[in-house]
């Protein structure tokens, strides 16, 4: 059945609020206004608006009721807009969310899962194009993960439902209109666990979210020029999947590792980290990092291209770490220059 | 309320009809896609930009929202560099870094253009702070919409604001709806002057229609902040005609809610009294349509004209540059 | 206020005086380096928890902040592991990781112990939303004090808490003093319940050095809560008599305004009357001072006899434990 | 001129206050308090409440007007009383402080200075001991500066003021009673560029802030050994000095990272992966950190002991990278039983 991932979310929601009558969802204008993003378009006619709950502008304030409610029994999902609004929420999601269960020694698990859009590409500026899930990705007591196709949007919402901790999912603002193909007796997809997309000899690219899908053409380009690219997609930032990780650079010897948020002190970092101390024998040459130039995003088509990791750069990368041409493509400033397809005026 | 003179009526009208014909060219021109992203309009709305921010001298200070081209060029924020801003262009006003929803200008003190709702009213609030500790008689106006009202940050900012007795002007634009949320919806006590009086602050509720009416109350307010009387708030009851943004299929309101309120365009409005009281004719309207036009149309050809900021300088302004500096951030 | 009979008020009296006398000693705990971290005393605002708690029925649930252990003994907390957890000891009521700031008790729906000013607020928001969902006629009371009434926090809850009629009983202890920061140098308004009611809340200001007047605000309040009246706020107006924590060099207030607010001794105050009105001689007193001498000491063995969780159990608690886990959180 | 890190912050607020009228200091109990940690006591008499200004609890409140106070042209500097309550601020802190110079093309630079401590280490559990000036290194558009001296304490503010941009000033709170040297005419001292503490061949420790000290201390036991540890104190965690990392890296062949804050996501990661990218063919080992333990802060004694990085772990990892015997002391759980110093009762 094909499906786009904004149905799958939707789907999931739905579903879910079939099947377990705890679950609601809660947050700016999820009902009236049908989501700003168009998810829970028709539920409120479905549900009502208890359960399709509306909130004022309020981020601190209703996530925090979400925790509450979670605490009290509740099976909430809460949304908030994009993850650039979630700052005003962080106190409630590391102090509340991510410690209770901790600091009640046991006594008291926050069963919330909570949603928002994340990821840059749609010319809306510096304060609405951020990728912080890897930023999230530090808080022990959080899961974090991040689906990039249709299965994983709607599998992973359902288990994380289950979940009896804090999952927050991040769901990538250029995935929404994205179709897909979904079994129609898909079942729920594990938390855990990365996958590999596509199986690869000479280089593994590791990536995840909405940088999956220039990470496999970036793959195929590399088919052509002779390279055997594996692509692993990482899924869940917290917990990382290190056997994983370890596992596919142990077969290709060399690593680039994607991803769209800001390069230093991203989970790019990490993974790059967690690679030197894990498989540091294993490599024939450094890991290097295709990132998001660090850089608020600027309004204008062709900065933002720019900014963001483009396949060009990927290709750009792997090539040069396979054919030893040093690093290739780096998130710098330097990258501004270097690829063919960007600089050019919208 | 009664009119002002032929000359200050008829430059309110004017200030109104540039913000509404620019837009009206904003909204065309984003779907030949020249323009992108999210735009917010603030047709309908135009009284209360042109009302308050006429009553401000130079020197003091604007703060404003994603839905700001109404006070920039309300405030004089030039034409072509808002319109250069809108298409990116490195002529624009924050050399098209900031786009629509980030309009920012030294000259004319226009912070921004911010793009997190409240997130404007703590700045207002520590502009306000830096005129009175260095003795200036700024006044710093600080815009907003009724959704901003139930975030904590404009509960924060109201009580600094009142506890410190600052030269702050709140100018809330209660158009009813935060995106598809009405306000009903969002607030408890949908009396958003009474909400503002609680931290002792004088409120008043204002038509938003009426820019007769809007620059009265403002000016009353802001005459009073200048002589030291604290913070003002002011609730101005407005209404947006279109809808959110570019993208909005407006389930959550009724044809006929919206078209009631259309009766009472600003615009129409302001019109209809300055003929009433034979201050405008005809020719003159149509004198004024075309200044506007061919203000627009100019801005328009000169944000064509302008140019893409090259790709190698994507890194500046992260960090202020220095003397000797290449002008570059941290990559 | 008229007392309560006789057993009555013992029992407020009685919970009162567990209150002062385990701070004491956990004051001389303290400085005998048995406890560590923050300390923060309720010594002089006991009349606020056991006031409003002897309301609660069983059902219901509390979210208190980082001074809780008034609130944790007159919900009916255990002594002992209310002890232990100042101690640290895996006998603790939260293990011991959470310590004097961080009281849990999942057995008398306790919900913390929030050391984030405010920060309680949203989390009681929520454990309303769920009764209501529920069906269930829980009242969820939520203290916290004046201090975090200028928080973003608190402005979102109460307008939340408001707009959805929710069971929820907001509890501020106005002792003043938010740390060193006086009331007045906080607050634009200092009349609390009046911020309050701008939500469209039912507000009162309350004695809270007398117990009997806290416990009837409270019961008036609860009995309207649990009819469905939507949302309470008490302002109690008390007063610590101790520094804000063991830390605190108290600069901010005078000998003068402590010693004339101790007169006001909410255990002197009930005592007094009792006697006036023949509920209590010496021989009671006694009696009464010596239980809870024995309920304290009888903590203090019990967290003394107390062992340290295992080093090797570190990482528990960071994740929920599932059926054949090894107990252990991300590394 | 001996002086406590408190007096050294004191007195670099004063003299700058002195200097130069646009500067004030603002905060929870800065004035009548006297200060949190008490490092404004005294102020408030010297210079009057309009310039030590007491505020509300109202972090993204008065932390925002902080900021707009800076476009107006004051030079605030903003105290957060901790890390932990800055969640509340970080909206004003990321969307306005950091991006306001970038999205309005350079029209408005922000000059504020925002300090808070840091740390753990005074058993006072989940929610008040965390160290996060990591994360912060996350964010374009900050400088993130973690004096460790005495002289860096008083020398980096004063830099600080006068940079105009924003700069966020993390103190440890284990280090306001530490007594070091200062010179009576000490000046300022920039925000950029690392320090070689202490010289040595063999391993280079690479940490910042309140683990320094354990770091000389952990140096001095292993030359004991007979291993010659070199000593970097990064001092700003953004920028990072590539240049000082690379160089002891290439001096030693070998590197500790020691951090305490969390692990995954941490600083150490990113020095890590800067060692992967720019000395990979310089290393003779893979790259060992020493880190906080991924758990929200336990109360007592030896649970915190054990949560973070001590003398003893990071001899373990140095030993164990030197002398070959593998990874040492690793962060993960299985730290929580080496060492001899941890896991007895307080
Ligand atoms: C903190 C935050 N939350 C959510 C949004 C998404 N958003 C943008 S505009 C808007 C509605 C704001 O309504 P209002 O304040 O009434 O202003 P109006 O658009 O009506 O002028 C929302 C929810 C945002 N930009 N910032
Ligand atoms: C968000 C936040 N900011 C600051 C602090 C530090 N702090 C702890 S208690 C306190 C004073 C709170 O005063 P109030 O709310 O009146 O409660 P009281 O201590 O008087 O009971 C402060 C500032 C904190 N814990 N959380
Ligand atoms: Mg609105
Ligand atoms: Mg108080």
């Amino acid at each position: 059945m094909k499906t786009t991932y904004r149905e799958a979310v939707r789907e999931a929601i739905r579903e879910a609020m079939h099947r377990d009558e705890r679950v609601f969802l809660m947050g700016e204008d999820v009902g009236h206004y049908g989501g700003c993003y168009a998810v829970s378009k028709g539920l409120l006619d479905e549900f009502g608006p208890e359960r399709i709950r509306d909130t004022p502008l309020a981020e601190s304030g209703f996530t925090g009721a979400g925790i509450g409610a979670a605490l009290g029994g509740m099976r909430p999902i809460v949304e908030i807009m994009t993850v650039n609004f979630s700052f005003l929420a962080l106190d409630q999601i590391v102090n509340n969310a991510a410690t209770l269960l901790h600091m009640s020694g046991g006594a008291f698990n926050v069963p919330v899962v909570i949603r928002m859009a994340t990821g840059g590409g749609r010319q809306v500026a510096a304060q609405h194009s951020r990728s912080l899930e890897g930023w999230y990705a530090h808080i022990p007591g959080l899961r974090i993960v991040t689906p990039a196709t249709v299965e994983d949007a709607r599998g992973m919402l359902w288990t994380a439902l289950e979940d009896p901790d804090p999952v927050l999912i991040f769901e990538h603002v250029m995935l929404y209109n994205m179709e897909g193909e979904l079994a129609e007796d898909a079942g729920p997809v594990p938390l855990e666990g990365a996958a590999v997309r596509r199986a690869g000899t000479d280089v593994s690219l590791i990536t995840y979210g909405g940088s999956l899908w220039k990470v496999l053409e970036a793959a195929d380009e590399l088919a052509s020029h002779g390279i055997s690219a594996e692509v692993l997609d990482l899924r869940s930032l917290r917990p990382l999947d290190d056997e994983a990780i370890l596992a596919t650079v142990a077969r290709t010897h060399r690593a680039v590792v994607v991803d769209e948020g800001w390069r230093t002190g991203g989970i790019s970092a990490e993974i790059t980290a967690r690679i030197m101390e894990g498989a540091f024998y294993e490599l024939d040459a450094p890991v290097v990092r295709v990132c998001g130039v660090e850089v608020p995003m600027p309004y204008p088509a062709h900065l933002e291209r720019a900014a963001l990791p483009q396949v060009a750069d990927i290709v750009a990368a792997a090539r040069g770490l396979v054919e030893g041409q040093g690093e290739g493509a780096d998130a710098g400033p330097a990258r501004g220059s270097a690829g063919g397809s960007r600089g050019d005026a919208p | 309320m009664t009119l002002p003179d032929a000359a200050h009526a008829r430059a309110l009208l004017r200030s109104m009809l540039l913000i509404r014909r620019f837009e009206e060219r904003c909204a065309e021109l984003y779907t030949q896609r020249k323009i992108h992203g999210f735009l917010h309009l603030y047709i309908g709305e135009e009284a209360v930009a042109a009302g308050s921010i006429a009553v401000l001298e130079p020197r003091d200070s604007v703060v404003a929202t994603y839905r700001e081209h109404g006070q920039a060029l309300a405030r004089g924020v030039p034409t072509d560099t808002v319109m250069a801003e809108m298409y990116g262009k490195q002529e624009g006003c924050a050399r098209g870094r900031g786009g629509s929803m980030h309009v920012f200008d030294a000259e004319t003190r226009f912070y921004g253009g911010n793009a997190i709702v409240a997130g404007g009213l703590p700045l207002a609030v520590g502009l306000a702070l830096a005129s009175r500790m260095q003795g200036e008689d700024r006044v710093t106006a600080c815009f907003f919409g009724d959704g901003a009202v139930a975030e904590g940050e404009f509960h924060e900012a109201m009580n600094l604001a009142a506890l410190w007795e600052l030269p702050v002007l709140f100018c809330c634009e209660n158009n009813l709806y935060a995106m598809g949320t009405a306000l009903q919806i969002a607030q408890a006590r949908t009396d958003l002057a009474a909400r503002a009086a609680a931290y002792g602050m004088p409120a008043w509720t204002v038509d938003g229609m009426d820019v007769v009416a809007v620059e009265a109350a403002t000016r009353r307010a802001v005459d009073a902040i200048r002589s030291g009387a604290g913070p003002h708030f002011l609730e101005f009851r407005t209404y947006r005609f279109r809808p959110h943004s570019m993208f909005d299929p407006e389930l959550y309101r009724s044809r006929e809610e919206v078209a009631e309120w259309k009766k009472r365009d600003p615009i129409l409005l302001l019109e209809r009294r300055m003929r009433e009281a034979g201050m405008l004719d005809d020719a003159g309207m149509e004198a004024l349509e075309r200044e506007v036009a061919e203000e627009v149309e100019a801005s328009v050809a000169f944000a064509e004209a302008g140019s893409w900021e090259p790709v190698e300088e994507l890194t500046r302004f992260v960090y202020s540059e220095r003397p000797g500096d290449p002008g570059e951030g941290e990559g």
